[in-house]
């Protein structure tokens, strides 16, 4: 057995990743720096722009959060969009009698009936996860007609499909860093700059909502890989059959899945009503339940992969709701050309070359439609953040790995 | 109002006026959201309820859009409306024009209208429908030079909800307005959707594209967004810096809060429209064909309450408003 | 069929018809207690819901359950290989807009348009999907996700070539009418109504047969279900499951593509956002595609249902309530029928076993003796 | 450690028809291996899992050092001090070995490194060595045997339980497996031990129980009992053997494989220069310890795989580039490794699965059409020659046993009469009496000219069926031998890379 040598030859890979993934960022960020010096575009990577990258990416990031905790113990949630729309109702009820607490609360209860729903469907009686996920969206967007309809009709600044007035989570800009960094952001410096204006983005106007968000992706990576309650729930998405021979109770721990699922999804729809504006209107997820399912696909059930998939969806997403939008993605398409171009080295060289010469192919294209055009149509720039998803789906999907019994029905005593 | 209908085509034939049967039945068929929708439908019922009072009629219907219906369930609509003996019908929205072009024939003793409407098959018209329009762009014109007399950054913002000819007219008459104030004047504009309606129900999407817009330095941000434009009004809470409503007087409905930020409204009178047409088929004279609701008549205007508007401004905007109700400006309707 | 005993056929009636009746009634009730929990009233509810609809509400459900039926078998076709194609939506989009542009051009004249346009508007659907089959097969990308992207680039793209090749109508812009001599006559079944059966309404129908006889009587049917059932089982006997995925995706799109042409070609004549389409149609088909256990006659069923209640939704208004309880009622009548199936096929499975050591038993018995 | 006595009383057992258990009466004497044998549906594995908590037993009683328990999950059973390695082994291969183990038994050494420090003094106290932190995927069957042992050990378990261990292990690893059980059983625990191989047997257990259709039948003395009398009391009669009587190999060669290699993505050979010929008539058998290239070999011939470099022919015919569909239709039956998976599709009733594999010929399919007069017929005629025992052609597949849905299996795949046969592990889990009737089958089919090209762990049906035996090994061909004078232990040797070849 040469499991010694194998032990070290792995623990110096995974140091190597590390290390070149950190220069791999520095590295894109040089590159954004200079695209956004060469193309005068100091918007890319402005303040603003990326508060607005944080407030699009934190309910798609809550929902893909929600995905990542039900596909972990192997229940697939496509029903993240229904859930989400509960929440939106339960933010904007709770919110409006009781405050923003109850609001926040309300949400993530919301959530959790609309994953019970679905944990019921999928664990108790085995019914396939996507037609109960499919089935799940209807039900929410219904229940959340009817629900304004009868419960906020009649309020004051309510409608049959609306309700505004009631009060949202507290928001906080972190003294002295915040100005810091906006005035370091200002002087358009290279690559410090736009660090900064990364730093201000975060830093200003942070809803307790936003830092919530962001403290559930710790929390999910650690409970999920660092407990043993997350040992046991993953357990019951890789071998449920396993898990239960050891005397785990596989319903439970998925069912607790779901619910946390549903919960999360909720929360997804409370930042929706309550930080990313502070209204309810009926079906105003807009589908951020499902990019939040294919940004966890997009971060290979990570957490962290998530919050990357996240932060790019709702950065472009963003960007695409800026004034002269057209400016801005046209500067990208430089950027994203010039990244393709380093990534089709790597794989030629790497030895796939067929996916590498494709890709240079694509970059090729990027670069002539930048220098072909002075701007992108507006309707091209709302289509950015999904055809970015999908062509990054594209490019990495063969590297994902999903948990074995993802989506694979279960019964109990079925083991050995 | 001002008819159209002889200055444009005259394409208008030998068209008589509708007799309807009995006391005028009016019903109105809403646009997704229905009453209590706080803008387009609600100011409809305002102006059926004022002339309910007014004219003593009692029997009044109402009937509201579902998400992605079908032509053939608005046509129903206003069929039932018809069949159960109301003969005032109004569609609220432009989404209706089609339904009531192909409505309308079979009922020849209905007064139709249809607010914001068109007709989509112009060689072919139908004598029992109005078609209710406004003259948005002048409205706009208004509260641009509002919005260029008060910024102190010589920046300012136009928020679309769905980028279509109508919300165009806004954006067209906004930035001529602001441009006649001060021909320097820094416009941004940004769509929420470029085709989808959901544009006018996104909050979020409204919230976003002012922040961006107070980011780059706007002061002042104008809205034609629907219920989306609650978002701008968050976003220029928390910037602290102004908005200007859309259709009705959004000072008066926006919470207290957001009341604060809200320095003017251009006001769209779907009211008046509304109101208007019941009383012309009360008057046993229906309106036919185009009419546009203008400045002269009050059809559009601009909204003081709050107290923003400094006398210097509103001085400006009257003028500015004798102007074009005088024909001396020409106000664009398209950008 | 050998063996048509009296319990055989009583085991048919239970395992496919009991399960959506008893679906629809927990719907029903359901949506009515959560009605009553609201402080609305359930009665007048159901005095809406079965109340019987007028001609033109007939008419309507009609045309509408042959719209449902198209999109329904569309999903299926991919349902009963494993795949989920929830880009049905996206794919009908595309369709119905190449359709209606080339429809409009009347680059072909008189009545071969018709046929002319079904070709092109299945080819755009077929094309369209086939996306997602591509990146399915070649990189490994789940269509799930990938066609949840293509529907949202679909209403953009759409949207933005009617803005920039249609004509003005109204405040928005429409591809151009559809030329008279390419309108078909419908079936005026009702003379006093206004209206008819749309002529390619009867598209769910032919759709509806082929689609059966491909899947259960043809080589290719099979060796599709069979991917579907057992992928491994599938390769091992000769099938190349990438092709299928490719061919199976496209056909699917093929058929999304032609989802809305009844209505085109039956009263709308023009395709524009949002007024002249009609979405949503797509997301219905795959709750149709589910309901109807992916069976033709289950699919036609499904269809008539879904249209049956949002035609009758329409007048919940009058009852105070929102229209959008109808929803429920789908979503849950989808719910149930999927677990009452379940259970039904797990009895069914039992029995089947004990049937099978009975028999295995008696065998023994009789070898002994 | 405390040693354990357990005891089962008149356990009983009903599945939907089927008695899987009735009147199971064992005594497990503390440190002793006892052995449990019996065929294949015998009620083996139902006991075990009832003895370990996973089902409930509907009658009878388990004594544990003396009084009753009762067990509603696992979890009662490990408290009670009972482990048990699954026939199939339940590890999750994205979680690392550590993870694997500690898994539901957190509260002894938590998660992290205190549990990681126990599992590598456990792995070196048996030699294991295992790391614990890598992934499960990552390691070969042995060494996934071994972490299941390590998980039981790490519970401190008293009874081990071992359902078929040595079933996937080579000579070699099971003597090491023998070694760790002996050691155990030394340190004052019990160990039951499952297995149809009763050389094995013979050679570790202490005691042994026989089991015959769901009950227990007898016990013997594993001294003095020999391996006939031992098969009987299994069976109730005399045992089949495969022994093939004369030769009819031809000079004719069905298929001829010439300088084939497979690579994967990475570069690695799956297979590396292969050459082999099946003569019409003939038998050839590949030997091989799983892993090594078998499967790799049988789906590059099945089209299933695309060869590098190299050719196969069949007859005359190169079939190098030829799809699945049209090397089967070329006169190629194929009996997959794993009937599950690729042999059936479960849910459909057996005429539809007669179809399957058979799409472009008559009597299934007839010009693009599936023909279900044909097939049915056809599935008939399969059922009535191979004895494949089944209420009709309607019943799903999946509600027969193994061993009848193989037959079926093996007798679609000969129909039509083809010229070449692959067979992997035809009899894999199938009794005795199907086994018998499978080889049957297939040395008719021999008779008649069919070239075979057989792979099977059974070493046994391997040395009995085959004409020629080639040996697979780190995807090469290494060794050739005449079965009529190889030993089971040459040939272990052989598959191991052991000196001999
Ligand atoms: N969950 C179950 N449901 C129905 N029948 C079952 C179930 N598990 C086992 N059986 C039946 O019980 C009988 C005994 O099965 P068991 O697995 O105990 O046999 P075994 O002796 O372990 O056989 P093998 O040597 O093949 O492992 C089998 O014939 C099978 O038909
Ligand atoms: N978990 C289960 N649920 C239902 N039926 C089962 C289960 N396990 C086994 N069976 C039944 O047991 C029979 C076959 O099992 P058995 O264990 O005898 O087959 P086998 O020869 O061991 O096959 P395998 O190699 O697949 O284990 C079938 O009748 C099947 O329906
Ligand atoms: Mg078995
Ligand atoms: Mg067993």
């Amino acid at each position: 057995m040469s499991t010694q040598q194998s032990v070290s030859a792995e623990v110096v890979r995974a140091r190597t990743f590390r290390y070149t993934w950190w220069l791999a960022a520095l590295a894109v960020i040089v590159v954004i720096s200079t695209v956004r010096l060469y193309t005068g575009t100091d918007r890319i990577t402005a303040p603003g722009t990326l508060r607005a990258a944080i407030i699009g990416a934190c309910p798609i990031l809550l929902a893909g959060l929600g995905g990542l905790w039900a596909e972990r113990a192997g229940i697939v949630n496509i029903g993240l969009e229904g859930q989400m729309l509960l929440g939106t109702w339960g933010a904007a009820f709770f919110a409006y009698h009781y405050g923003p607490l109850a609001g926040v609360l309300g949400a993530a209860l919301m959530g959790l009936i609309g994953g019970l729903l679905h944990a019921i469907a999928t664990v108790s009686f085995g019914v396939d996860h996507i037609i109960s996920g499919v089935a799940i969206n209807i039900v929410g967007l219904g229940a959340v007609g009817f629900l304004a309809k009868t419960t906020f009709d009649d309020l004051d600044g309510g409608g049959p499909r609306n309700l505004s007035g009631y009060s949202t989570p507290p928001e906080f800009t972190v003294p002295l860093i915040a100005d810091g960094a906006r005035s370091l952001a200002d002087k358009h410096w290279f690559v410090i700059s736009d660090v900064a204006g990364a730093v201000a983005g975060v830093t200003t106007r942070l809803s307790v909502l936003t830092v919530l968000a962001f403290v559930l992706v710790a929390v999910t990576a650690w409970v999920l890989w660092r407990t043993s309650f997350g040992l046991r729930l993953r357990s019951c998405g890789e071998n449920p059959q396993a898990a239960e021979t050891l005397g785990i109770n596989v319903y439970r721990y998925k069912y607790v899945a779901v619910l946390i699922s549903g919960a999360f999804a909720g929360l997804g729809g409370a930042y929706l009503a309550m930080v990313a504006s502070s209204s309810f209107t009926v079906g105003q997820t807009g589908g951020r339940g499902y990019i939040g399912l294919a940004t966890m696909i997009f971060g290979n059930w990570r957490p962290s992969g998530v919050l990357t998939g996240a932060l790019m969806f709702g950065y472009t997403d963003g960007v695409s709701l800026l004034s002269n939008s057209g400016a801005i993605v046209h500067a990208l398409l430089l950027l994203v050309a010039i990244l393709l171009a380093v990534f089709a080295v790597l794989k030629v060289r790497g030895g796939e070359r067929v996916t590498g010469f494709v890709i240079a192919g694509i970059s090729v294209g990027a670069f002539v439609w930048y220098f072909l055009s002075e701007t992108v149509d507006a309707s091209f720039t709302g289509m950015t953040p999904y055809v970015v998803t999908l062509f990054v789906l594209a490019v990495f999907s063969q590297r994902l790995r999903m948990p074995a019994a993802d989506g694979k029905p279960y019964r109990r005593g079925g083991a050995g | 109002a001002d008819n159209d209908s002889d200055s444009g085509s005259d394409a208008a034939p030998e068209c008589d006026p509708v007799q309807i049967e009995g006391d005028a039945k009016v019903s109105l068929a809403y646009d997704v959201g229905g009453r209590g929708d706080q803008s387009f439908n609600d100011s409809a019922y305002a102006g059926l309820q004022k002339a309910a009072t007014e004219f003593g009629l009692t029997d009044t219907s109402e009937g509201e859009a579902g998400q992605d219906e079908s032509e053939d369930v608005r046509e129903e609509r206003l069929r039932n409306f018809a069949d159960t003996g109301h003969n005032v019908i109004v569609g609220v929205g432009f989404a209706y024009s089609e339904a009531v072009d192909t409505v309308a024939p079979d009922y020849p003793n209905v007064a139709f209208a249809v607010i914001d409407g068109f007709d989509p098959t112009e060689d072919d018209v139908n004598c029992n429908v109005a078609y209710l329009g406004f003259a948005e762009n002048e409205g706009s014109y208004l509260v641009g030079a509002a919005a260029a007399s008060q910024s102190e950054t010589g920046t300012i913002g136009f928020v679309g909800g769905v980028n279509n000819t109508l919300i165009q007219k806004f954006e067209a008459g906004y930035t001529a307005g602001a441009e006649a104030v001060n021909p320097d004047i820094e416009v941004l504009t940004t769509y929420i959707e470029e085709s989808d309606p959901a544009g006018f129900g996104d909050p979020a999407g409204g919230q976003a594209a002012a922040e961006g817009q107070y980011a780059d330095g706007a002061d002042i941000v104008f809205h034609a967004a629907g219920f989306s434009g609650t978002g701008v009004f968050d976003a220029a809470v928390a910037a602290d810096k102004l908005a200007i409503g859309v259709d009705s007087d959004q000072f008066l409905t926006a919470g207290p809060e957001q009341a604060q930020h809200i320095i003017t409204s251009m006001l769209k009178r779907v009211d008046t429209a509304t109101y208007g047409f019941i009383q012309s088929v009360v008057d046993g004279e229906p309106d036919q064909g185009f009419t546009t609701f203008t400045l002269a008549d009050d059809g559009v205007g601009y909204s003081t309450s709050g107290n923003f508007l400094t006398p210097e401004t509103i001085a400006t905007l009257e003028d500015y408003k004798q102007q074009i109700i005088d024909g001396d400006i020409e106000v664009p309707t398209a950008p | 069929m050998k063996g048509l005993t009296p319990r055989r056929v009583l085991d048919t009636v239970v395992g496919s018809l009991l399960p959506p009746l008893v679906a629809v009634v927990a719907a029903m009730v359901a949506t009515s207690v959560l009605i009553a929990a609201f402080g609305g009233s359930p009665g007048s509810f159901l005095e809406v819901i079965f109340s019987v609809p007028n001609d033109r509400v007939l008419l309507s459900i009609i045309n509408q359950s042959a719209m449902l039926s198209i999109s329904g078998i569309a999903a299926a076709i991919g349902f009963r290989m494993g795949l989920f194609n929830i880009g049905v939506e996206g794919q009908y989009i595309v369709g119905s807009c190449a359709g209606a542009f080339f429809a409009g051009s009347g680059l072909v004249p008189g009545p071969l348009n018709i046929l002319a346009t079904l070709v092109v508007a299945a080819a755009a659907g077929a094309a369209y999907a086939s996306i997602a089959g591509l990146l399915r097969v070649f990189r490994g990308v789940s269509e799930v996700i990938s066609a949840i992207m293509l529907n949202y680039i679909a209403l953009t793209m759409a949207g933005y070539l009617v803005t920039k090749y249609g004509q003005a109508s109204g405040y928005t812009f429409t591809t151009e009418r559809l030329p008279l001599d390419a309108q078909p006559l419908g079936f005026k079944i009702f003379p006093d109504a206004p209206g008819d059966v749309w002529a390619l309404s009867s598209l769910a129908i032919i759709l509806g047969i082929g689609y059966w006889f491909l899947i259960s009587r043809t080589r290719f049917g099979f060796e599709l279900r069979v991917t579907g059932e057992s992928e491994t089982a599938a390769r091992a006997s000769g099938v190349n499951t990438k092709k299928m995925t490719l061919l199976v995706m496209a056909l699917s799109g093929a058929v999304a593509g032609l989802v809305w042409m009844p209505a085109y070609f039956g009263s709308v004549h023009t395709f524009g956002t949002p007024e002249n389409f009609q979405a949503g149609l797509g997301f219905i088909g795959l709750a149709v595609a589910l309901l109807g256990r992916n069976r033709t006659l289950g699919i036609f069923f499904a269809a008539a249902l879904f249209a049956f209640l949002s035609g009758q939704s329409n007048n919940l208004q009058s009852a105070g309530i929102a229209k959008d309880v109808i929803d429920i009622t789908q979503g849950i009548t989808v719910l149930a029928v999927v677990v009452a199936y379940e259970v039904v096929g797990r009895r069914r499975a039992k029995t089947e076993a004990e049937r099978v050591a009975r028999q295995l038993d008696a065998e023994r018995e009789g070898a002994a003796a | 450690m405390t040693t354990i006595d357990v005891e089962a009383r008149g356990i009983g057992k009903r599945f939907p028809g089927v008695v899987a258990n009735h009147d199971v009466s064992l005594h497990i004497r503390p440190e002793r291996v006892h052995a449990l044998i019996g065929e294949n549906g015998a009620g083996k594995s139902t006991l075990m899992k009832i003895l370990y908590g996973v089902q409930p037993a509907d009658d009878g009683q388990i004594v544990i050092d003396g009084s009753p328990v009762s067990f509603t999950s696992p979890t009662d059973a490990i408290a009670a001090g009972i482990g048990m390695v699954f026939q199939h082994f339940m590890l999750a291969d994205n979680l690392t070995v550590a993870e694997n183990i500690v898994l539901g038994a957190e509260k002894l050494h938590g998660i992290g490194d205190g549990a990681k420090k126990e599992i590598r003094a456990i792995s070196e106290r048996f030699g294991f060595g295992l790391d614990p932190d890598t992934l499960v995927e990552r390691l070969g069957v042995a060494d996934r045997q071994r972490v299941e042992i390590l998980k039981v050990l790490y519970r401190g378990a008293r009874l081990i339980i071992l359902d078929e261990p040595t079933a996937v292990l080579v000579p070699q690893e099971v003597d090491a497996l023998f070694a760790n059980l002996r050691e155990l059983v030394g340190q004052g625990r019990s160990v039951l031990f499952i297995s149809h191989k009763l050389d094995e047997v013979r050679q570790i257990a202490d005691d042994i129980t026989v089991m015959r259709r769901g009950t227990t039948v007898g016990t013997a003395d594993p001294k003095t009992a020999t391996k006939r009398e031992l098969a009987e009391l299994m069976v109730g009669a005399e045992l089949p053997s495969p022994a093939t009587s004369e030769s009819t190999v031809t000079d004719r060669p069905v298929l001829r494989l010439d300088g084939v290699t497979v690579a994967d993505e990475s570069g690695r050979d799956l297979l590396h220069d292969i050459s082999l010929t099946v003569h019409a008539g003939e038998v050839v058998g590949i030997a091989g310890v799983e892993g090594n290239g078998q499967s790799e070999l049988v789906e590059v011939v099945m089209g299933m795989l695309r060869a590098n470099a190299g050719t196969i022919r069949l007859g005359d015919d190169d079939i190098t580039r030829l799809s699945t569909r049209a090397v089967r239709d070329l006169g190629v039956g194929f009996v997959p490794e794993d009937r599950h998976r690729h042999g059936l599709v479960l849910d459909y009733p057996l005429w539809e699965n007669r179809v399957l594999g058979h799409q472009t010929s008559a009597p299934a399919v007839r010009r693009g059409l599936v023909s279900r007069k044909g097939a049915r017929a056809d599935a008939q005629r399969i059922i009535d020659q191979f004895d494949v025992r089944t209420p009709g052609v309607d019943t799903s597949a999946r509600a027969l046993s193994g061993g009848n849905q193989q037959k079926f299996i093996v007798g679609r795949e000969m129909s039509g009469n083809p010229r070449l046969l692959i067979a992997s592990h035809p009899t894999r889990g199938v009794d005795v009496g199907a086994q018998a009737a499978i080889w049957d089958h297939i040395r008719a089919a021999r008779r008649e000219g069919l070239g075979v090209l057989l792979v099977s762990a059974d070493l046994d049906e391997l040395i009995g069926l085959s004409d020629r035996l080639e040996v697979i090994l780190r995807s090469r061909l290494t060794a050739r031998f005449d079965p009529s004078s190889v030993t089971a232990s040459d040939l272990g040797e052989a598959m191991t890379g052991g000196e001999a070849a």
